[in-house]
């Protein structure tokens, strides 16, 4: 592993376990029944980078960043923080001096703070968590400066979240985040509650933390223009898969898996391509379901390209010019493109 | 009158069973001798007089002579034979039946022809008469046509008898649903109907526990007459037009006991000794207790504050015995002092709740007057089930209690053998505290075998004055049965509470 | 493009909203105008709290108390409807204005079937019998694209998707055929892929039934692809009005300007996007003069004392000083 | 939907054991049957035989499995107090207290329901405010005082209705009903009021609660969009959707109206099982008092699972969901 | 309401104001302030409270003093009837107890009872809940079960039973002081239920919040989450239940004593009075059970209606 990856990701799959009570199943003779909300998911984050993840609704993006911060068990796989296998530690000891390193903010800047407590001691938990900071008076001043960093007055800290907007609050949850000094912040839509000049504020605060702080992002989103703007790389999901990984410059300006060049296609338009009515083309067919996937390419059954190969055979993440794509029809050559070796690792770092 | 006359009363019991052997209750007796008769019964003022029996003797000490009525038929048609009272007496007697106690001195009832029966004792028993007053009279014949009997009925079946009677009594059993309510109808070939004219058609009989609902639905005009009525009550019904209130003593004397047999007592804060054996502490109690408040505020009057542990009607009662030591709270609080506990003590203090007129009441007030002689009393208001449970044989678990006792015969020999004589299997079996004076057992064995009347009333009151002078026991009070019902019924009370509906008249 | 010539359907004249609190009523929308012609789609912008949704729910009498309109007249094809006793408003709703809200998943009743819904509703204002309506309902499930009505129809909203339910939610709008659907964030809950399906079916609805749309959204795209003309809220204020190139693409106020810089793109530069600093102020908090001075990059002197009025400027009509035409006086 | 009902049944025989478990557990101390059976006269041989016979000495754990392996074949024992098999009595006795509880509950819930949708629709008005307070005053006291009280005014004062009892009843079968009489109707007003007043509070208020709740909810902003009558918002859509939690209280007090029936019966002399298990514990009587517990336990259990079928009838998310999540 | 009364933007609020001031200026005055019925409620709630721990200093007797009582002055009418005196304002019962003061005695009494009754149970019951609620399956199955057995104990039967254990396993002396910590265990064990499936319900909605999740990201004890963070925001809708459930408890207790379980009869709380008063409602000495009635209905009365407030004060959405 090269030394400056942070994060490395290994054929990472989490089912659900959705089966009705033994009982049940006994009288009607049914199994078990599982999401495969992650079938095989392989990545890797260098330090100080910004990796997004973007997809349909319900493709498995929240649940990657889940299962990295610890909120889920992985049904398989292994997940690397940092050289150590977080999946392998089972004292709760050794899994919080990790955990420490690695913060998350959540979508939802109204669900993700307890109401009933002020805002300092949101802020304060880590710290207090973590036995970082014990004097109260530093641990006041400590609060302060987070709060300050994310724009907000220390004087806030005295109220409850529910004085704040909706933004606001989500500096809130970062200041929380950046607490314990992490270097990995895992941040799962954070702005797609919030409207565009707030989301445009916060962006920019990310950046600029990024910057100064020299932090690492897990990005999420499912706006792609989100992405574009402050992506270094790019990973596309589809149905539990990763199905194209590409540096943010060469997704958008070449994206190769149909899937890709279909979501880049329904994002709506502030300028309508010159000549076309504004329009855009309704995708046919929606997100097919995870409990029983299609067999072979999952996309498939929405695909232009699909043919006999891609009904049965399930593509591997292979290297396409710079990128990394799951498809056939990438890899055939029935999409332009040639063809990489087809048995360099599905690791796209 | 063209129109049925129906007599509706309650009380707040139930007629159990209809098989008079079953239960000695007092009132499942009471009622199920509306139905069945004995051979000897009690009238109005107590006496015995014939029933199915015309007339009975002593033949010689161990040898009782009874001559049996004759045309007495059975509801069911049969007539009344010899062979039905000895299977009778039998029957009451048998393993499972309740009465069995009563009749055991008797060995053997011999038939001598269809009109008299022979009942043969082992030794003298002077109230043989009295105990046959409660042995109802069934008919083999329907006993054993329906498997009945044997009054048992714990083998997991109902006894037909439970729910079904065939007796010779002035009422036929018409319609029972447990609990709820009872019909009966007269019988129209009754032997006695002639000399006793039996006005109600029909008697209807509700079961009531709640004594309020009871006063109120007397009142709504739901009823005819109640049983129980609460003191506190009485006042209230008697001034309402078209009710009036029956009132006469019982015989069932209301009385406080304490233990005298345990070295240290149960629940108290002596320890190491036994206060209550000292009888300056037994005295000091006595005199601290206000019977006369208690007569007149808890019971309202409806009390005869009684010096004695039988009362007036029971065989053996003796007037000039009867006077209360008067209540002196001064000399009670010295002579505990003189008896070492100038600042009282603690003691644990068992009382019922559901068994007898203002019971808990009684003893609420009793701990109050307690208290003004320092004694600590730690009242404990159960009902009767836990209470009986707690402090009666075999456990004992009193130190201080309060206890209702009615000589079932009606005779002082009872009350003193149940309640004074040394504990033994069949002696002193309420003798919760434990009470011993051999001087006493010996006068009760002596008085269980005298025949004659008068020598025998002499040594019960000698046995009485001791059981007071020793305060062995502190008797409060006789309560008074207290019935009422509207202005147009006429009855007869009867002391021990029984209730014999020939005498119900409805104008 | 925008048919301004014929009469307009709605129109809405110095609309007030308060909210009265424990200290003197608030004011949550403030003397807003505008007006619909049939057939036209309005784009209704602005951040969140803005007073979008306050100004559609005011349109149709359904401002939750303790709201209430403590000002100006609407008029819908020339009849004043703000004023109409609760009854005769209740016909106008469903039956002349329909309403289709943001979420899905809570605008339909859990516990009635979808067919019970739509029958219900084409009932009320329709004069028809059970079996005609039920026709009627299938005829509407069809319209808004849903696949195997006959089949659906009797499904409850729990077993469709969410792009489905917003499409169910539609046909109860457009039920009795209702000249104007005030429409507030349609998309929001949705995949961009649904959301595509929605607009298109609201273009339609527009285009070939004439119907008028108050569209409100927080989606920049969407109303570029949707609207013909878009007013911007700001603090409960309309502060600009115009054609919807004119508002994109020369936004004359600085609020619509940052609005519109701040809209993260997926070409050209990436890197720091444009961003207004500062919150827009709560009800109780509204600055004096211009509500947006504290934030506005190019604020005079007069901005910070008194309020502008929506004025024409050009192709648009702008509330801000900085268009304010020489001649005219200044005025509170 | 049949495993979740069989599964259910498999609980209700485990609460059931559990119930008599503990019921026999705490027999040793609701005193001594003995006492209650024999006069006073009985020998001690004679009671400790009569002890022996009934088992009374054996440990709590062996007169417990004594009960269950009878019962298992339906032989709950004979009552001591009245020597009659106590499935008979049970059996008489449950009409009279299934009629008054179902009567209450009915009585409870229509008056309860549609003065708490009042009081939901108009939260400020006066009317409702005072329906509130005045409702609390139910509540307020405890149910022998009101039976009572009522039996004074009813009865004895205005004697319009019946101070006790159930009046003359019909048979049907093995099932007695007091509800086909004229008599029985009138018997029944005095202790269903008393009963249901408790319930009828606690009814008006979750109904009351759950209606503001619901009218704020978007699919009924939605409903007043769409302009339909305020009728079919109240009804159609509001009423509906508080349901599914009065039926949850509503079950859940059918129980505790069960079990309130203890006094109410006890006031009213009403002969159900509640004035039985009064008598029972008077009495001491075993074999009565258990199998009444076990009764009540498996009431309970059923009443559950009809509420959760209930949901299923009411509530067509749950119908999916459910299944799910059964083993909750 | 949240987004109009908070005090304005961040740089309006220089400095943290007092904490009276902020007291006086809070929304749940104010809301008290504009409901007089609260208002009455809560003076009443404020005299019945204040005269409760007055009691040995204003009750005209002690009636729990037996050597004071006197039976001859039993059932003596209130003051202003015929034959009523000013000794006993009120009257006095069948014990010849001052009605006025034994209300007074038993309110303070039968109030220490049903708080710490509902206090216990709640504790309990929150506890359950939130461990069934937060663990789920087995455990949650479990409590569940235990839960429907419990229900099917009528509340007097499970003082029956830990009265029976309680007397055969402690020695007699301590039985008479212990017998309100008794009749406590024994209220509170049957109503823990109504707590306990309230919160697991609420803690089942409230785990998967996304700030239960920031917490465990955080690596934050689960005990510490469930304590610190899930417990505040499920405590909320039980409130109403407590102040139900301190009437219930009251009352139940009532019942009790009249099984023998409950106080000794020698301290009557307000329910044993009414039941003693009962008994003499119909002879006409309505005064022994009416004033307690009175004085517990006006006690539920009010502890309820705060209840509704304080629901509807704290319940953004009523507002
Ligand atoms: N707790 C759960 N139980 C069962 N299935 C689940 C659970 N959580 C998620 N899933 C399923 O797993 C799949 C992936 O879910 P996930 O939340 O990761 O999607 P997502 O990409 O984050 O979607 P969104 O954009 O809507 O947030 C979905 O099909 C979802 O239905
Ligand atoms: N019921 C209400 N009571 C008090 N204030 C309200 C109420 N509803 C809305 N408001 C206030 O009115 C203002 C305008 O609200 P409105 O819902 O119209 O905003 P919006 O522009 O639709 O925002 P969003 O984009 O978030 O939907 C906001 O400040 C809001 O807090
Ligand atoms: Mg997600
Ligand atoms: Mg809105």
């Amino acid at each position: 592993m090269p030394d400056d990856t942070i994060l490395e990701v290994n054929d990472l799959q989490h089912h659900f376990d959705v089966s009705p009570p033994a009982l049940d199943r006994v009288l009607r003779g049914k199994g078990r029944v599982a999401v495969k909300a992650l079938d095989g998911v392989s990545f890797s984050i260098r330090r100080g980078e910004n990796f997004s993840l973007v997809g349909e609704s319900g493709c498995g993006k929240t649940t990657v960043a889940r299962c990295i911060v610890g909120l889920y068990r992985p049904s398989a796989g292994n997940i690397v923080f940092d050289g150590v296998d977080i999946g392998r530690l089972k004292q709760r000891n050794a899994m919080s001096r990790v955990r420490r390193r690695m913060q998350m903010v959540f979508q939802d800047p109204y669900a993700s703070l307890n109401p009933r407590w002020r805002v300092r001691k949101i802020v304060a938990e880590p710290l207090v968590t973590h036995r970082l900071v014990t004097d109260k008076a530093e641990l006041r001043t400590r609060v302060g400066e987070l709060l300050e960093q994310v724009r907000l007055s220390p004087a806030d800290g005295d109220k409850f979240p529910h004085e704040f907007s909706g933004g606001q609050r989500q500096r809130i949850s970062i200041a929380r985040a950046l607490a314990a000094h992490p270097d990995l912040l895992v941040c799962d839509e954070p702005t797609s509650a919030l409207d565009v000049s707030v989301q445009a504020q916060i962006l920019n605060l990310m950046k600029d933390l990024q910057r100064r702080l020299g932090l690492t992002y897990l990005f999420i989103s499912h706006n792609l223009a989100v992405i574009y703007q402050i992506s270094d790389r790019v990973g596309v999901m589809y149905l539990g898969r990763l199905v194209e990984v590409a540096t943010a410059d060469q997704l958008f300006s070449t994206p190769r898996h149909p899937y890709t060049q279909l979501l880049l296609e329904t994002i709506p338009r502030l300028d309508p391509p010159d000549g076309s009515s504004g329009e855009r083309e309704p995708v046919a067919g929606e997100v097919p379901n995870p409990i029983h996937p299609p067999p072979g390419c999952a996309f498939h059954p929405r695909c232009p390209l699909a043919n006999d190969r891609c009904r049965n055979e399930r593509p591997s993440l292979l290297i396409a010019d710079d990128a990394f794509v799951a498809c056939h029809a990438v890899h055939e050559g029935r999409l332009s493109s040639r063809l990489a070796e087809p048995h360099s690792p599905a690791r796209c770092d | 009158s063209g129109e049925a006359k129906t007599f509706r009363w309650a009380n707040d019991g139930d007629p159990t069973t209809m098989d008079p052997h079953a239960r000695s209750d007092g009132f499942v007796t009471s009622f199920d001798m509306n139905i069945y008769e004995p051979l000897i019964r009690r009238d109005r003022n107590l006496k015995l007089e014939p029933a199915l029996a015309t007339e009975w003797a002593s033949i010689n000490p161990t040898t009782w002579r009874i001559k049996l009525r004759q045309g007495v038929k059975f509801h069911d048609g049969t007539p009344l034979t010899v062979e039905d009272v000895v299977f009778s007496i039998q029957r009451a007697r048998d393993a499972g039946a309740d009465a069995t106690s009563q009749l055991a001195p008797v060995k053997e009832v011999k038939p001598i022809d269809d009109r008299t029966i022979d009942f043969i004792s082992d030794g003298p028993v002077p109230i043989l008469p009295n105990y046959l007053v409660s042995a109802a009279i069934m008919s083999k014949a329907w006993c054993d046509a329906h498997n009945t009997t044997s009054a048992a009925n714990h083998e997991g079946i109902e006894n037909y008898a439970t729910r079904n009677a065939n007796g010779t009594g002035p009422f036929i059993l018409k319609d029972r649903q447990p609990g709820v309510r009872t019909t009966l109808v007269r019988n129209p070939d009754w032997w006695g109907i002639k000399d006793q004219p039996i006005d109600p058609d029909e008697i209807v009989f509700t079961r009531i526990d709640n004594a309020a609902t009871r006063v109120a639905a007397l009142l709504s005009g739901e009823l005819d007459m109640v049983y129980n009525v609460p003191p506190q009550d009485i006042e209230r019904i008697r001034k309402t037009a078209g009710f009036k209130i029956w009132q006469a003593p019982e015989l069932r004397t209301i009385f406080l006991g304490m233990d005298q047999s345990r070295d240290e007592l149960l629940e108290s804060s002596v320890k190491g000794k036994n206060p209550f054996k000292d009888k300056r502490v037994r005295q000091a109690f006595y005199l601290a207790v206000d019977e006369d408040a208690i007569a007149s505020k808890v019971m309202r009057g409806l009390a005869h504050p009684t010096g004695l542990m039988v009362g007036p009607g029971v065989n053996g009662y003796d007037a000039t015995l009867d006077k209360r030591f008067p209540y002196d709270p001064r000399a009670a609080k010295k002579l505990l002092g003189e008896a070492g506990y100038p600042d009282g003590f603690e003691v644990g203090f068992d009382c019922p709740n559901d068994r007898y007129v203002n019971d808990q009441v009684i003893c609420q007030a009793v701990v109050a007057m307690l208290a003004k002689i320092g004694v600590k009393a730690n009242l404990l208001a159960q009902t009767k089930a836990k209470y009986f449970g707690k402090i009666n044989a075999p456990r004992f678990e009193t130190s201080f209690y309060l206890l209702g006792w009615t000589p079932g015969p009606i005779d002082a020999l009872n009350m003193l053998q149940n309640l004074t004589a040394t504990r033994t299997d069949t002696d002193g079996i309420y003798n919760n505290g434990g009470y011993s004076n051999p001087h006493l057992d010996k006068l009760i064995k002596k008085i269980q075998v005298e025949l004659d009347a008068e020598k025998r009333n002499e040594l019960i009151s000698e046995a009485l004055t001791i059981v007071k002078d020793d305060y062995v026991y502190i008797p409060l009070h006789q309560q008074m049965v207290v019935w009422a019902s509207r202005d147009n019924v006429d009855l007869a009370q009867y002391a021990t509470n029984d209730f014999p509906w020939r005498y119900v008249k409805l104008k | 493009m925008t048919p301004k010539n014929t009469e307009p359907l709605l129109r809405v004249e110095n609309l007030r909203v308060e909210v009265p609190s424990r200290r003197g009523a608030l004011t949550a929308v403030d003397d807003v105008s505008f007006d619909i012609a049939p057939g036209e789609v309005l784009g209704v912008v602005g951040e969140s709290g803005a007073g979008k949704s306050l100004t559609g729910a005011a349109i149709i009498g359904l401002l939750e108390p303790p709201l209430r309109i403590a000002g100006g007249s609407i008029t819908l094809s020339g009849r004043r409807i703000d004023t109409l006793p609760y009854e005769a408003m209740r016909r106008v709703r469903g039956k002349e204005i329909g309403v289709i809200f943001q979420d899905p998943l809570t605008s339909l009743n859990p516990l009635h079937t979808v067919g019970h819904q739509l029958v219900e509703t084409v009932r009320t204002h329709l004069d028809m019998g059970s079996v005609e309506a039920r026709g009627r309902a299938l005829s509407l499930l069809g319209e808004v694209g849903i696949a195997a009505a006959e089949e659906r129809i009797d499904h409850y909203p729990h077993q469709f998707s969410g792009g489905m339910r917003q499409r169910v939610v539609i046909a109860l709008a457009i039920a009795a055929s209702p000249r104007l659907i005030i429409a507030d964030e349609p998309t929001t809950a949705l995949d961009v892929s649904v959301q595509a399906q929605i607009i298109a079916l609201l273009k339609r609805l527009g285009r070939d039934h004439g119907t008028a749309i108050m569209l409100v959204t927080h989606d920049m795209g969407v109303i570029a692809e949707t609207a013909h003309r878009v007013a911007v809220m700001y603090a409960g204020r309309i502060v600009e009005i115009g054609s919807v190139r004119k508002i994109i693409d020369r936004p004359s106020h600085p609020y619509t300007a940052g609005l519109m810089a701040s809209i993260p793109r997926t070409s050209g530069p990436r890197g720091r996007l444009q961003q207004i600093d500062g919150t827009m102020p709560r009800l109780n908090a509204i600055p004096e003069g211009c509500p947006f001075n504290p934030r506005c990059p190019k604020r005079l002197s007069r901005c910070r004392h008194d309020r502008p009025d929506l004025i024409p400027s050009g192709d648009a009509d702008v509330a801000c000083w900085l268009y304010l035409p020489v001649s005219e006086p200044t005025h509170a | 939907m049949v495993a979740f009902t069989i599964q259910r049944l498999l609980q209700s025989v485990l609460v059931m054991l559990t119930v008599a478990l503990i019921a026999f557990a705490l027999f040793n101390y609701v005193g001594d049957p003995i006492s209650n059976i024999v006069g006073q006269d009985t020998t001690l041989a004679d009671r400790d035989h009569l002890r022996a016979e009934l088992g009374l000495n054996d440990s709590f754990i062996a007169q417990f499995a004594r009960f269950v392996s009878h019962a298992a074949q339906g032989n709950f024992g004979l009552s001591y107090q009245q020597a009659r098999p106590v499935s008979q009595i049970i059996l008489e006795k449950m009409p009279a207290t299934l009629e008054l509880s179902f009567t209450a509950a009915l009585l409870a819930l229509i008056v309860g329901v549609p003065m708490g949708i009042y009081a939901g629709l108009h939260r400020h008005s006066w009317v409702s405010q005072t329906m509130l307070t005045v409702s609390l005053i139910g509540v307020s006291l405890p149910t022998f005082l009101i039976g009572i009280l009522l039996i004074l005014i009813f009865a004895v004062v205005l004697g319009w209705l019946p101070s006790f009892g159930r009046g003359a009843v019909v048979h049907i079968g093995w099932w007695t009903t007091g509800l086909l009489t004229a008599e029985g109707l009138r018997a029944i007003i005095l202790p269903a009021i008393t009963l249901a007043l408790f319930q009828m509070t606690l009814i008006m208020r979750l109904v009351r609660a759950e209606m503001i709740e619901v009218l704020r909810t978007d699919y009924i902003k939605f409903a007043r969009a769409r302009g339909l009558t305020s009728r079919a918002i109240n009804f159609g859509h509001a009423l509906k959707n508080t349901l599914v939690p009065v039926i949850t209280i509503t079950g859940l007090q059918l129980g505790s109206i069960i079990a309130f029936a203890v006094i109410t019966e006890t006031v009213f002399q009403w002969p159900g099982m509640g004035l039985m298990f009064i008598q029972a514990v008077s009495f001491a009587d075993i074999p009565v008092m258990a199998t009444y517990l076990v009764l009540v336990g498996f009431f309970f259990v059923v009443i559950n699972l009809v509420v959760d079928l209930l949901y299923y009838v009411v509530d067509p998310r749950l119908r999916i969901e459910r299944e799910a999540s059964a083993n909750v | 309401m949240s987004e109009l009364t908070a005090s304005g933007t961040p740089a309006s609020v220089p400095e943290r104001p007092q904490r009276w001031m902020r007291f006086v200026d809070s929304d749940l005055l104010w809301s008290f302030s504009r409901s007089p019925v609260t208002m009455v409620a809560a003076v009443i709630a404020l005299v019945i409270i204040g005269a409760a721990l007055l009691t040995p200093l204003i009750a005209p007797q002690d009636p729990y003093d037996l050597a004071s009582l006197s039976l001859l002055d039993a059932t003596a009418p209130p003051a202003w009837l015929k034959d009523g005196s000013w000794n006993y304002p009120l009257g006095t019962d069948n014990q010849g107890r001052d009605v006025l003061s034994a209300v007074l005695y038993g309110t303070r009494l039968s109030l220490l009872l049903g708080c710490s009754a509902v206090i216990l149970s709640f504790l309990l019951g929150v506890t359950l809940g939130l461990i069934a609620g937060w663990r789920g399956g087995i455990v949650d199955a479990l409590i569940m079960r235990v839960a429907d057995v419990q229900l099917s104990f009528p509340a007097i039967l499970i003082a029956l039973l830990i009265d029976g254990v309680v007397r055969s396993v402690l020695p007699r002396q301590v039985q008479t002081e212990i017998s309100l910590y008794v009749t406590v265990l024994a209220i509170a064990l049957s109503y823990w239920v109504h707590f306990a499936r309230t919160v697991r319900g609420s803690t089942m909605v409230e785990r998967n919040k996304e700030y239960i999740q920031a917490a465990r990201v955080i690596g934050v004890h689960p005990a510490r989450i469930v304590v610190g963070h899930l417990l505040p925001n499920v405590v909320g809708p039980i409130l109403v239940i407590a102040t139900i459930n301190l009437a219930t408890a009251i009352l139940t207790e009532a019942t009790l004593s009249f099984l023998g379980v409950g106080l000794p009869p020698t301290e009557p709380s307000l329910g044993t009075l009414i039941r003693i008063g009962n008994d003499y409602l119909l002879s006409g000495d309505w005064w022994i059970s009416i004033f307690p009635g009175i004085a517990l209905a006006l006690l539920i009365l009010s502890v309820n209606l705060l209840g509704d407030w304080l629901r509807d004060a704290f319940n953004p959405k009523l507002r």
